[in-house]
């Protein structure tokens, strides 16, 4: 085996852990300070999708359609926040879970009158197509190449203002110690919504950069909410450094299960019995390895929240 | 809250009686597809009132139910498919089977708390899914039909559920046998111990009771009711596929719960029949029914707490 | 919304004001909502343009549709089904996409002695060991097309093959498909998670490293456009891809929007395509473009066969539609004019009939659409028809 | 049932315990006894280890070094469920009790508790006279018999606190470890207490935290002053209202 196939399976896995990132850090931030289940994070993500699809249609610039798409998520997650969330904090997981389902249900209905069920597809910009060539004779495709610098700046960003700003430290503090923020007498509620608003543009960022891979669909948020879930799982909720690490481990997991366990079958098990497992344990292998974080480590990797 | 109770109990008998009826009250009516739903709708019952012991009355939120009405319902399929039909040995089996999953995955799942422990449920049966997608003989997620139902043959006994309206009334049956057990079982020392867990885990524990024992226990009575709402869906239907135990059935499955009232007796009778004829009506009403239903469950949510059976919410966060 | 609203109204209205008059009552079953509504919708309005086009009459009989959405869910499938049955003045029992939902809704229309005709879903165990006397299939068999595409590969003299499919029943049957017929090497296999997988990079890359001359795949609906594109983005474009139901009438007109390359001159295998040249073809693909603005997919031909199918039977029968035996003696004729040109059915009720190559070429109006280049199969039988005892 | 041999032993007894958190020591080299019948109450200021001491006892909290010997038995690192069901039971500084649940079925948990497992299935508990009647019992003798059908989240704060003391006797314990009982009480509700704890003497043993000296005073047959995790001063009520040291590094200061 080569070691250039190896390299360029790990920045694939790499690839899928950053935009998994991206969408666990909101989640992760929203069930760390908030308290709350939201299973509409996955709506706004496919809204981001949709958002910067047709921006990008419109104007023809991928670049100005995200800069564009980005801003509206940020106001769709205020907006959501405002009128449908805020009332849910104080309620059981239970009634958020509820809740939030039901806004899926609606949104994804809404998206589908709006944009019909086909869905959008949009083309890679000009200057992303195509492949650059890496040390080791690795060829990789350009456009995944900028989704992974991407989401490391978008680490490196958050990290930042987590850990040196004064939202951030109010952040932390609310991960740690909900009721503690209050007594500093923060305005909790802008605080919230501030938050919510940044997570869901993060999770639409997300949407936007898999546009042109994919296309913006219908019913696209949810499979991929279930994994950041088990990401943010993983990583211990309301930890964003847990976040990153977690989605890092999955998508290199989640990749390398897809790269090499049918080889590794074939090798431990008769070639039918490996044909037909390969896939299945391939699939399962995401919750396989929360199953076992958790039973050793039942509140996650890195718990903000001890006790 | 006396009063609503009893409201309540006005309400659930109404709807066993026309559970009762419905088989000669719909067809008079010229609307026979009713008997199928409401067949449906006890069966989605029974999972629910099965749910409900751990959900509402243990405060354990588990979203991975549907997993044990799958492997209910995909262990009388795949002996169906190598012909054996007996149901005296089809039903222990997977009734032991969905019990001895329960055990297996609440064992390990019930070292976490919160949060950690809905999406450990779900780990658990997004696998059993998954296993089932990849289960070439049986039919991968194109499913498997069940060509003939559970036959009861012993002894010169002969019970044939075949027909429909045996059928019914054998659901019937099992429901309001598992509605009077889970009734026994919560007023008893066991089911105050698991509604001790809900309320104050710690003290319990501290006053010198296992409940991690307990609350295991609750779980796989709870995953074995399941299952045999698995046995009888599978039955029914005549056919089993990996959907019936993708996620959003577990999803669905709490929905029931959660709408007639956690924690009450009836309340997931209640919440099935609400949740399955409204989405039924909404459905034959526009193609776009999701824009309703949706905000629907908001308001449910938001402005009628503790569901339709009234009993309020013990607003308790978990974890 | 509202046009289709007041569609629903009119059809209320309708089905209220004529219910005394002689008519033909047809349920439709197909998805209407969730993301598979894609196909679904297509299939709905091949039948509305059916319907319009033989002037709302089968014989004497006013043609009614009833149209149910399974949701992409074999339970809901199964239930609406029943509805149909079970509301009781339902004749004939069309439609149905997907190989689960049939399954499950089968035995509900067959042991009401109706007949069910299948306007895509087409499972093995029907076609074979569970064959049915009242089941038709208008479409094909899971596993003819691919192995059109294996003798596409003989003939051009490929030698070695990666596959890529999706690891459920359908995605099996392709593979099992091409496997059968195609006689060079096949260098790897990857089945991937459906229907949640949808990035390849891991799988594109060991594409490459095995260097194949060609790659053979089968992603239907969203998957396909996704897939394609991301094929092109690894750096495959000059690997040439094979497909079957990859790529049809309702992808590309979405790859083109998003300007991709490396799709024109695909080749996949079909047993129709819209250049097909035929009156019935021409009038089908005319009046579609010009009613709803775009190309016609297969699923759509096969949901306009379906009307065309019964329209013979109840002409046959002199509009005696309750008489199932004289339908089912009709319908097995297939005398009616099919998109497709010739068609005849096996012992099966499955149709044998000719698969084509084509190619993804653009028309005259510069849309993207497919062309036959030649006949890869000729009046071929599914090869499960032996296993059927009728 | 008691016989001579354990006529000269207490029920209770601590060797040099020890506990420390990170660099603050908490117990120091701590020797108690309680005797059979007594109630022992040990005081100190804020921070001088009274609820450590509780928590240490109840199995709560392991100690670094030292014994705990409870009728003989060598005890110590034992679960608090064990120490529960061998006859060592605690009440808590903060009230916990099951506020959706009503007095009667507050109590019915403790008494489940001590009749061992509870995989009784079938009998509904509010006909199970092995439970019910107990917890009745317990009710009564605190007083709070006819308020038993309300729901415990609906009690008054000092309801509340005879709640938590119903359900500690309703594991049946031979000593009661009762943490701050009066905390938060009027002196209308202090008096109360104080009867009926008093009316308890004769059958249970008591070790009594607390800040309300008028109570300690009134009840205890003991008392042990902690400062900084250790015992300053032991002896009869009487000596210790007079013991100089005491005056000085905790009565001196606190009462006002």
């Amino acid at each position: 085996m080569e070691i250039s196939f190896v390299v360029e399976q790990l920045l694939n896995g790499f690839q899928l852990g950053v935009l998994l990132f991206l969408l666990a850090a909101g989640l992760t931030l929203v069930f760390g300070i908030m308290d709350l289940v939201n299973l509409a994070h996955g709506s706004i993500y496919m809204i981001g999708a949709f958002f910067a699809a047709t921006m990008t249609l419109a104007l023809d610039s991928f670049i100005l359609g995200i800069i564009i798409a980005l801003p509206m998520t940020l106001v769709l997650g205020m907006v959501l926040e405002f009128i449908a969330l805020r009332t849910l904090y104080s309620r059981g997981h239970m009634d958020q879970v509820l809740a939030t389902f039901g806004l899926i249900l609606f949104l994804n209905e809404l998206v589908r009158i709006i944009w019909g069920p086909a869905g959008l597809a949009i083309p890679l910009p000009l200057l992303l197509d195509g492949s650059i060539s890496l040390p080791l004779g690795i060829v990789y495709p350009t456009y995944r190449m900028f989704i992974i610098l991407i989401g490391i700046i978008v680490a490196i960003g958050l990290y930042y203002l987590v850990s040196k700003t004064r939202l951030g430290m109010l952040i932390r503090a609310g991960a740690s110690n909900r009721t503690m923020v209050g007594a500093l007498g923060i305005n909790i509620r802008l605080l919230f919504t501030a938050v919510f608003g940044l997570g869901a543009m993060l999770a639409g960022l997300a949407g936007m950069l898999i546009a042109p891979i994919n296309q913006a669909q219908i019913g696209m948020g949810e499979d991929i909410l279930i994994l950041a879930f088990v990401v943010i799982v993983i990583g211990g909720i309301g930890s964003i450094r847990g976040a990153f690490i977690a989605a890092i481990v999955a998508g290199v997991i989640d990749t390398m299960g897809r790269a090499f366990l049918d080889v590794l079958l074939l090798a431990l098990l008769p070639a039918n019995a490996a044909e037909a497992a390969g896939p299945a344990l391939s699939s399962m292998l995401i919750y396989f390895l929360m199953a076992v974080v958790l039973i050793f480590r039942p509140q996650g990797l890195f718990p903000a929240r001890n006790g | 809250m006396r009063l609503k109770k009893n409201v309540q109990e006005i309400g659930v008998s109404c709807l066993f009686i026309l559970f009762a009826i419905i088989p000669i009250l719909a067809p008079a009516i010229g609307e026979a597809f009713y008997v199928d739903v409401f067949a449906r709708i006890m069966i989605w019952s029974i999972a629910a009132v099965g749910l409900n012991l751990v959900l509402g009355y243990g405060g354990m939120i588990s979203f991975g139910h549907a997993a044990y009405i799958g492997l209910g319902g995909y262990t009388i399929a795949i002996f169906s498919f190598h012909e054996i039909n007996n149901g005296f040995i089809q039903w222990p089996v997977a009734l032991l089977i969905s019990g001895l999953a329960a055990l297996l995955f609440g064992a390990l799942s019930l070292r976490t708390r919160g949060v950690y422990f809905i999406m450990i449920t779900l780990a658990f049966a997004q696998m059993v899914y998954f296993l089932g997608v990849s289960a070439d003989k049986y039919g991968s997620n194109d499913g498997l039909n069940i060509w003939n139902r559970s036959e009861f043959k012993i002894y010169g006994l002969d019970f044939s559920i075949d027909d429909n309206l045996t059928f019914y009334y054998l659901t019937f049956t099992i429901l309001i046998l598992i509605v009077f057990l889970v009734r026994r079982l919560v007023n008893s020392r066991f089911g105050m111990a698991i509604q001790g867990t809900r309320s104050n885990e710690s003290r319990l524990e501290m006053l010198g009771v296992p409940t991690y024992v307990y609350k295991l226990t609750a779980f796989v009575i709870s995953g074995v009711i399941c299952g045999l709402a698995g046995i009888l869906q599978a039955n029914f239907e005549r056919f089993v596929s990996p959907d019936m135990m993708d996620w959003p059935r577990s999803g669905e499955l709490m929905f029931m719960v959660i709408m007639g009232g956690m924690g009450t007796l009836m309340g997931p009778v209640l919440g099935a029949t609400a949740f399955l004829v409204l989405s039924e009506v909404l459905s034959s009403l526009t193609v776009h029914w999701h824009l309703i239903f949706g905000p629907l469950l908001i308001i449910l949510v938001l402005y009628a707490r503790g569901g339709l059976g009234g009993i309020i919410d013990r607003g308790q966060k978990d974890g | 919304m509202i046009k289709q609203f007041f569609t629903a109204a009119v059809i209320l209205i309708l089905m209220s004001t004529t219910a005394l008059a002689e008519s033909i009552k047809i349920g439709f079953v197909t998805t209407l909502t969730t993301g598979a509504a894609i196909i679904g919708v297509d299939q709905k309005k091949a039948v509305d343009l059916a319907v319009e086009h033989i002037g709302g009459k089968m014989g004497s009989l006013d043609v009614k549709i009833v149209y149910e959405d399974d949701e992409f869910n074999p339970q809901k499938g199964k239930q609406k089904t029943e509805k149909l049955i079970k509301s009781g003045d339902i004749d004939i029992v069309a439609g149905y996409i997907w190989s689960h939902v049939l399954l499950a809704s089968a035995p509900v229309v067959l042991n009401a002695n109706k007949i069910l005709i299948s306007a895509n879903a087409g499972p093995s165990p029907l076609a074979g060991k569970n064959c049915h006397k009242n089941f038709f299939n208008i479409s094909w068999q899971n596993d003819q097309t691919p192995m059109a595409l294996g003798e596409v590969l003989n003939q051009r003299g490929i030698k070695s093959l990666y596959i890529l499919a999706p690891n459920y029943a359908a995605g099996k049957d392709m593979v099992a498909g091409v496997e059968r017929t195609f006689k060079g090497k096949v260098v790897g296999k990857d089945m991937t998670t459906w229907p949640t997988q949808i990035d390849w990079s891991a799988e594109f890359t060991k594409v490459k490293s095995a260097k194949p001359e060609a790659v053979f795949t089968f992603y239907p609906g969203k998957h396909g456009a996704a897939f394609l594109k991301q094929y092109a983005q690894a750096g495959l474009s000059s690997t040439p891809l094979y497909s079957v139901y990859t790529l049809d009438s309702l992808s590309l007109p979405r790859l083109q929007q998003a300007k991709m390359t490396g799709v024109l001159g695909t080749t996949m295998t079909q047993f129709w395509s819209p250049d097909m040249d035929n009156a019935q073809n021409k009038r089908f693909v005319a009046d579609f473009k010009k009613k709803y603005g775009s190309y016609p997919s297969f699923y759509a031909a096969q949901a306009y066969d379906s009307i065309f199918l019964i329209k013979s039977a109840v002409e046959a029968t002199g509009g005696k539609v309750s008489d199932t035996n004289a339908m089912r003696a009709a319908l097995e004729k297939a005398n009616f004019p099919s998109v497709r040109g010739k068609v005849r059915f096996g012992n099966n009720h499955f149709p044998i009939q000719n698969f084509y190559s084509r190619e993804v070429v653009v028309d005259s109006e510069g849309k993207w659409t497919t062309k036959i280049t030649g006949v890869a199969l000729k009046d071929h039988q599914d090869v499960y028809a032996k296993h059927c005892k009728l | 049932m008691i016989g001579v041999k354990k006529m000269v032993s207490p029920l209770l007894r601590t060797r040099a315990l020890n506990k420390s958190f990170g660099g603050i020591v908490a117990t120091k080299d701590l020797s108690i006894e309680i005797f059979e019948g007594q109630i022992c109450a040990v005081i100190g200021p804020n921070g001088a280890g009274k609820t450590t001491l509780v928590n240490l006892l109840s199995g709560n909290l392991r100690a670094d070094s030292g014994d705990i010997i409870f009728e003989d038995d060598n005890v110590t690192g034992l679960s608090p469920s064990a120490l529960c069901s061998r006859g060592i039971a605690r009440s808590f500084q903060i009230t916990s009790i099951f506020p959706e649940f009503s007095l009667l079925e507050n109590v019915c948990f403790s008494v489940q508790a001590s009749l061992g497992h509870s995989f009784h299935f079938w009998k509904d508990v509010r006909a199970d006279e092995r439970v019910i009647n107990p917890a009745k019992e317990v009710l009564e003798r605190i007083g709070l018999l006819s308020r038993a059908n309300v729901l415990a989240g609906n009690l008054a704060h000092g309801e509340k606190r005879q709640l938590e003391i119903a359900m500690v006797l309703a594991t049946r314990p031979k000593l009661l470890l009762l943490d701050e009982p009066m905390a938060g009480m009027g002196a209308e509700e202090s008096r109360h207490l104080v009867t009926l704890l008093n009316e308890l003497r004769s059958d249970y043993s008591m070790l009594l935290v607390e800040h309300d000296m008028d109570a300690v005073f009134a009840l205890a047959d003991k008392i042990t002053v902690l400062v900084y995790g250790k015992s300053i001063a032991e002896g009869k009520p009487s000596e210790i209202k007079v013991n100089n040291a005491v005056l000085e590094a905790y009565l001196g200061s606190s009462e006002s």
